[in-house]
């Protein structure tokens, strides 16, 4: 099991390092892919398999070909141009949003009190319970989400629908 | 309604699915090797020469290397080297005859110029497509000898058109037979009137 | 539709300053043609595209033609007047001269409005080598664009005023024009192996070692 | 005023047929794409490449390059005889060599005033018939596989255009290289079971038609693909010199059987469709209509068949040599106006030998009919344009 | 387990028990530590031979079926290898069922060609891929009563976050290559993909919603019993299931890269697309997992709309349930086949279009459908009539009206004629 552990964390680890370091940025991409799958392995060996299957659906399956879409359509700059001052106060803001998030889960994790209890049987926890907890105690947590989401769907496809450009009649 | 256009579609797919187990309209692929469609009567592929007896084929090759052939062929395969001597043709006339006949069958495009212009219906089209070789310079540059082929071979491949040649030849030698014999004749009435009339007598108006 | 001779003096009172003559045309066909001088052509041609009564407004096939310069011997028969006061002989008297080579593009005319046609029109070039433009007359058919782009290429014809001449058939760096009557073919092409003595003669020139009967290739490859 | 410099813009060059185009100029653009389609492409119907600029999948430059398959067939013409560029006239428009043929025997005919018998005549408009429905069936089905059918539509085609093809290698001896007209009649007088094999296979025609535009004329994708795509305006189209189907999918009444009349065309009852849209969906219905109006004169002309010779009597094989004179003969082959422009010295060969291909000349307005469109739609408007890379490059 | 319990102890026909006999039988020769890992390498073996072997007969079958279509033959001619020193010849060409053998042979003695600026750590990622992304989906399928490699509670869940892998690899072909034709082919295939997952995800959950589950077993056996003794308890027998089902054959069709949605390997278009720098055997892995992809998409269907491994007609219960998915899938396949066939392709925008403006909207208005049918659950006798007409209403009001936007302008025309 934590031999298990160790390569996941690996996995996960080394490829978002890596990710981080590269200079192109399709392989950055994709690594970033392995490490959302990784982090999907994490949640199942964890136990928690609906979590698991919804990161690899979300992440992998979906933000990924976002993000690849994305770096795919961006103009690409000249890449070697030093950027100087602009650099700094990117690298500055950067420091500050991510610490700020770090700081925030460090918090968090730090604040929780991880009662260490003994490992006993570990409950299988079905869909249909997950489905229970969410309509039952989360239902205005849930709600809000699918609202939320429903909303952006609705946006897109109002944004799909409305016709950019009339086909024109000018002919050739 | 959305959708019916491509059932339609469907449907005629279908319906060619199951013709073509049964209906050897829409099934008309023959099976090459084995099956073979048959060729029409005026299929062409490559030139062959007509010879009129089998058993020596280069004695009697009707060819007599006048080289229109040679000069009209669209894209030039056809290399002609006439003899310096005569011999006597099929009527018995003393004719040339190629000591070379090459046609490139690599390049040659089968178009048939060459057999529509021979005055002597010597240079015909052949039916035979399945040419392959494995040295274009050997295989398919075919010689006088590779290219002479029977009468009777021409006969079994076209044979409307062979008869019809044949018939206008024959009708031919017989016109050039009796314009012979007629010539034989009027010489020797000429012979026999010079013999028989005496000097003073005005001289036969023969022929 | 008018007849030519119509059409050519209604053009010559319309530009009074242009040379407009008709080419007779001594075959069957009997299309004769108009020949238009460059430096009126252009307008010429709008004008016969526009005019209400012609309506040209398709212009079928371009073509160049080649006439490269040539010694022409015309036989003049020429009454001498017998020095010793006999009655005129008459002498056979030949000139020669040489008619200059000039290249030429023709262009075929028709209305798809009025549904006649062709009037035929001719633009030439003085000579063959250094004064080879002619107006182009894409602007005012655009058919003409690879029409003419095909002339130029082909024969060397240089269209004034056409968008975007260049090579159409052969590629940008060739060198010559295949379509004129003197142009040599160039002997470095695979040869033949037809045993026709001129071709076998050439590739011989060109490959050295070329014997009949064996492959090209191999041959060039062989070569020290 | 000098010619050089026209000062009014002329019309021809029409704004784009699709939505929105950005303009480019030769400058580079880091995020265009430019791709060469072709030589070696599957949908460029043989050696024709374009080279396109992307921006995105939507076309703002597109340039036509010619003559990966040139042989300078003019040049060939003019060192041979009349009779021997017939064959090589087979390989100009390489589907339809019948009518290709025609039109230069048309050509050499008024060049050297020569007369066409009765039953000749009629023969050539069967084949020149029959020859527009294999080319428009073949087209229809090219298109189909430019559209992205997996070969079914044109395999239905091709296994129409078999029947006929066969016919052709019975009467002429060859399937596509048929080298059949001759100046002054045609070559073989086709044998009465000929007849009666084409007369059937007419008669059966139009209920291949009728199969093939029910699985296809309605499908929503083909409408989808098609309508509005790729649009030609009647009057750039006639500046710029576009014959055929293309033409009248435009809506331009221009068609030479009816304009010229040339063969006996005007004994036959025949309409001609014209399109109103002049998209590619009026493009692939214009050859959908001419085969039923084919088959109508078909019809007609096996029903009419005089009897008698073939070939004019006083026609010259052997030593042909026409008179000095020039002519240009056109007729209407399936792909748009080819003509054959012929000058003759007197000599046996040709002077002055040209053809007028309607395919190279229908693609001068290519690039303005994609520009805007996406690649896929480009690969479509060139299939239904219908060119041959024989004749394009000649 | 219940259901391997019971099939154990031999509750049902032998056939139907026998693959899981057989397996324990041989798993119970090894000594007990590798019993598990054995049992499980059974299974993956098991779905590696028999989809391996479906695989290779679907490429004829394919090219058999389209021949067909096409009024040809197909390749008829691939039969018995003729070795020489065999002492007597087999002649027989087999109809041609060999011919995937010989494509196998030929694909792997192929050059592997890789562009020399190609990335080529990805270039030859994708193929790996794809492969095992296009085979992880099969884990989940229910081949039948109790054949279900792994019994996930979120099946489906897990079906399509493996199955969405595969666009990824097709991404990663099509840039790998440095191709340009390759390049448009990854965007399209990302653009394809973001446009159909979720459509193909919403066609599903109305499934997923009357059957309350989300795994496979459970919505297969969702869908025994008969009406009437007669009429299956299929879900695509109901008029949500049925609208389901067209919603899930297109997305699938699309999902899967199939005709009329082939726009990344568009032939006419693209050349090959991803593939035009691929050759070889790292082709036929793409091959090879595109008819992966369409099985597991099939078999999926089948699972929810089909009634799973569920025999059609009661009388007909006693063929095992294995043969029925089999039969089902070369059906499903079939179908696939004949649209590919029949139908054009798709432009891309039109693609999205299809996606956004019709498939979404309708499977949204399908899972109302859906939620409606399993409130009226308990109605009966005449009120069933009126579910029926209802949910019918729901559905085909939306189609014929989003149709017709779809097609707004578009129709078939007629033309006029001139006679001079």
């Amino acid at each position: 099991m934590t031999l298990a552990l160790i390569l996941l964390s690996v996995l996960i680890l080394g490829s978002a390092i890596v990710a981080l370091s590269l200079r192109n940025l399709i392989h950055s991409a994709l690594l970033l892919v392995a490490c959302w799958a990784g982090i999907a392995a994490f949640y199942l060996w964890a136990g928690a398999e609906f979590v698991a299957f919804a990161q690899g659906l979300v992440y992998v399956g979906a933000i990924s070909m976002v993000v690849l879409f994305a770096v795919l359509l961006t103009r690409q700059g000249t890449a070697s141009e030093p950027l100087g001052f602009a650099s700094w106060q990117r690298f500055i803001l950067a420091l500050v949003a991510g610490g700020g998030v770090a700081g925030i889960l460090v918090g968090a994790v730090l604040g929780t009190p991880l009662t260490v209890t003994t490992p006993g049987p570990v409950p299988v926890l079905t869909v249909k319970q997950i489905g229970a907890q969410l309509m039952g105690p989360h239902v205005v947590a849930l709600l809000v989400v699918g609202i939320l989401l429903t909303v952006s769907l609705l946006g897109a496809v109002v944004l799909a629908a409305e016709e950019n450009v009339k086909s024109p009649e000018d002919e050739v | 309604m959305l959708g019916s256009g491509i059932l339609k579609g469907l449907a005629v797919t279908a319906k060619n699915f199951a013709g073509s187990f049964y209906d050897p309209e829409r099934m008309a692929t023959v099976q090459y090797p084995e099956e073979r469609a048959p060729l029409g009567e005026h299929y062409r592929s490559f030139p062959l020469l007509v010879c009129e007896n089998a058993a020596d084929p280069l004695g009697t090759l009707r060819c007599v290397a006048c080289t229109i052939c040679e000069k009209e062929c669209p894209p030039q395969c056809i290399y002609i080297e006439k003899s310096k001597d005569k011999k006597p043709d099929a009527t018995g006339k003393p004719q040339l005859y190629p000591v070379i006949f090459t046609i490139d069958t690599a390049v040659c495009m089968g178009c048939g110029i060459c057999a529509e212009l021979c005055p002597f219906d010597s240079i015909k089209m052949d039916k035979v497509f399945e040419v392959t070789a494995t040295n274009r310079f050997t295989g398919l540059l075919l010689e006088r000898d590779q290219l002479a082929k029977s009468n009777a071979y021409y006969h079994s491949i076209r044979p409307a058109e062979a008869a019809e040649v044949d018939a206008r030849l024959a009708a031919e030698r017989l016109a050039a037979e009796e314009k012979a014999k007629a010539a034989a004749l009027a010489k020797a009435a000429a012979a026999a009137a010079k013999a028989a009339a005496a000097p003073p007598t005005t001289p036969p108006s023969a022929a | 539709m008018e007849s030519l001779e119509q059409i050519r003096d209604r053009l010559l009172a319309r530009f009074p300053g242009a040379t407009i003559t008709l080419v007779p045309n001594p075959g069957p066909a009997a299309e004769h043609t108009i020949s238009l001088d460059n430096a009126h052509a252009f307008e010429i041609a709008r004008f016969l595209r526009d005019d209400p009564a012609l309506q040209l407004d398709y212009c079928s096939n371009v073509t160049g033609i080649d006439w490269p310069e040539k010694e022409i011997v015309e036989t003049k028969k020429v009454s001498v007047a017998d020095p010793a006061g006999g009655p005129a002989k008459v002498v056979e008297e030949k000139t020669k001269r040489i008619e200059p080579g000039r290249l030429e593009a023709v262009y075929h005319l028709y209305s798809m409005a009025l549904r006649h046609g062709p009037v035929i029109i001719r633009l030439r070039t003085g000579n063959r080598s250094d004064q080879v433009t002619v107006p182009s007359l894409t602007p005012v058919w655009r058919s003409c664009d690879f029409q003419e782009r095909e002339i130029f290429d082909l024969f060397g014809i240089v269209f004034e005023g056409h968008p975007n001449l260049r090579r159409l058939l052969m590629w940008g760096d060739f060198k010559d024009h295949p379509m004129r009557k003197d142009y040599v073919e160039p002997d470095d092409y695979e040869w033949e192996p037809t045993p026709h003595a001129e071709v076998l003669e050439r590739a011989q020139a060109h490959y050295p070692s070329v014997t009949p009967g064996v492959s090209a290739p191999a041959q060039v490859e062989a070569k020290p | 005023m000098s010619p050089a410099a026209p000062t009014q813009a002329p019309a021809p060059f029409g704004a784009p047929s699709g939505p929105t185009v950005r303009t480019v100029t030769d400058a580079f653009h880091g995020d265009l794409l430019e791709v060469s389609m072709g030589p070696q492409h599957p949908s460029t119907h043989g050696v024709f490449r374009m080279d396109v600029t992307l921006d995105g999948e939507v076309i703002v430059k597109l340039k036509p390059v010619f003559g990966y398959l040139h042989r300078n067939h003019e040049k060939i013409a003019e060192n041979t005889s009349y009779l021997a560029s017939m064959p090589y006239t087979d390989r100009l428009d390489y589907l339809c060599s019948m009518s290709t043929n025609w039109a230069y025997a048309l050509a050499v005919e008024k060049l050297a005033g020569q007369a066409v018998p009765d039953r000749a005549q009629y023969l050539r408009i069967i084949l020149a018939e029959l020859t527009r429905i294999v080319n428009h069936a073949c087209l229809v089905g090219f298109l189909f596989n430019d559209l992205g059918t997996s070969f079914t539509p044109l395999l239905y085609a091709f296994r129409e255009r078999e029947k006929i093809i066969d016919l052709f290698e019975a009467l002429s001896g060859s399937r596509m290289m048929c080298n059949y007209q001759r100046f002054g009649g045609c070559r073989i007088d086709p044998s009465p079971e000929w007849l009666a094999a084409a007369s059937r296979l007419v008669d059966n025609f139009p209920r291949f038609l009728d199969e093939y535009e029910r699985m296809l004329t309605g499908n929503e994708i083909l409408l989808a693909r098609t309508q509005g795509v790729g649009r030609l305006k009647a009057a750039n189209a006639i500046n710029a010199g576009i014959t055929g189907p293309v033409l009248r999918a435009a809506g331009v009444n221009y068609d030479l059987r009816k304009v010229d009349a040339y063969g006996f065309y005007s004994r036959f009852d025949f309409r001609v469709p014209l399109g109103e849209h002049g998209d590619t969906y009026d493009r692939y219905m214009m050859r959908i209509l001419e085969m039923r109006e084919s088959v109508k004169i078909l019809q007609q002309a096996f029903r009419d068949l005089p009897t008698g010779p073939i070939m004019d009597p006083k026609a010259k094989i052997r030593g042909f040599r026409p008179k000095a004179g020039e002519a240009y003969g056109r007729l209407e082959s399936p792909k748009g106006e080819l003509g054959f422009y012929l000058l003759s010295d007197g000599t046996p060969n040709p002077y002055r030998y040209r053809v007028r291909p309607p395919s190279l000349i229908n693609l001068t307005l290519l690039e303005e009919m994609c520009l805007g469109h996406t690649v896929a739609d480009a690969v479509v408007i060139l299939g239904s344009i219908d060119i041959v890379l024989g004749e394009v490059d000649r | 387990m219940s259901a391997y319990a019971m099939a154990v102890a031999g509750s049902e026909p032998f056939l139907e028990r026998a693959p899981l006999l057989l397996r324990d039988a041989f798993v119970q020769l090894l000594p007990a530590p590798t019993q598990w890992l054995v049992h499980h390498l059974i299974t993956i073996v098991a779905i590696l031979a028999v989809f391996g072997l479906f695989f290779a007969f679907t490429t004829i079958a394919e090219r058999k079926l389209l021949g067909r279509l096409q009024n040809r033959r197909g390749p008829n001619r691939t039969g018995v290898p003729q070795f020489s020193i065999l002492p007597w010849r087999f002649k027989h060409t087999l109809f041609g069922l060999s011919q995937p053998f010989a494509d196998a042979v030929k694909a792997l003695t192929k050059e592997d060609i890789v562009p020399a600026a190609a990335d080529k750590l990805l270039h030859f990622l994708a193929p790996v891929l794809v492969v095992a992304f296009s085979l992880l989906t099969f884990a989940v399928l229910p081949f039948g009563r109790n054949l279900i490699p792994v019994e996930l509670d979120s099946a489906l869940l897990y079906f399509f976050a493996a199955g969405s892998a595969t666009e990824l690899t097709i991404f990663m072909a099509g840039w790998a290559s440095r191709n340009k034709y390759s390049l448009l082919a990854a965007m399209r295939a990302l653009a394809q993909v973001i446009s159909y997952e979720l459509p193909l995800m919403l066609s599903v959950v109305p499934v997923v919603l009357v059957a309350g589950s989300l795994s496979t077993r459970e919505i297969a056996l969702a869908q025994g019993g008969w009406t009437f003794g007669i009429i299956p308890h299929w879900n695509v027998f109901t008029p949500w299931g049925f609208a389901g089902f067209l919603l899930f054959l297109v997305a699938a069709l699309a999902e899967s890269n199939r005709s009329p949605f082939d726009l990344p390997e568009a032939e006419s278009e693209l050349v090959a697309g991803h593939l035009t720098e691929y050759s070889g055997f790292k082709y036929a892995l793409f091959f090879m997992a595109e008819y992966f992809g369409l099985t597991a998409l099939s078999g999926l269907g089948i699972t929810i709309f089909l009634g799973g491994w569920q025999a059609p007609v009661p009388f007909l219960g006693f063929v095992p349930s294995y043969a029925w998915f089999m039969l089902k899938l070369v059906g499903m396949i079939g179908f696939f086949i004949w649209v590919r066939g029949t139908l054009l392709r798709l432009r891309i925008d039109q693609l999205t279009r299809l996606a956004w403006q019709f498939i979404v909207p309708l499977a949204l208005i399908n899972l109302l459908n859906a939620a409606f049918w399993s409130l009226t659950r308990d109605w009966t006798g005449a009120l069933q009539l009126v579910r029926w007409v209802i949910s019918a209403a729901i559905v085909v009001g939306p189609f014929v009206l989003l149709g017709r936007k779809l097609n707004a302008g578009r129709a078939p025309r007629t033309y006029r004629y001139a006679t001079s």
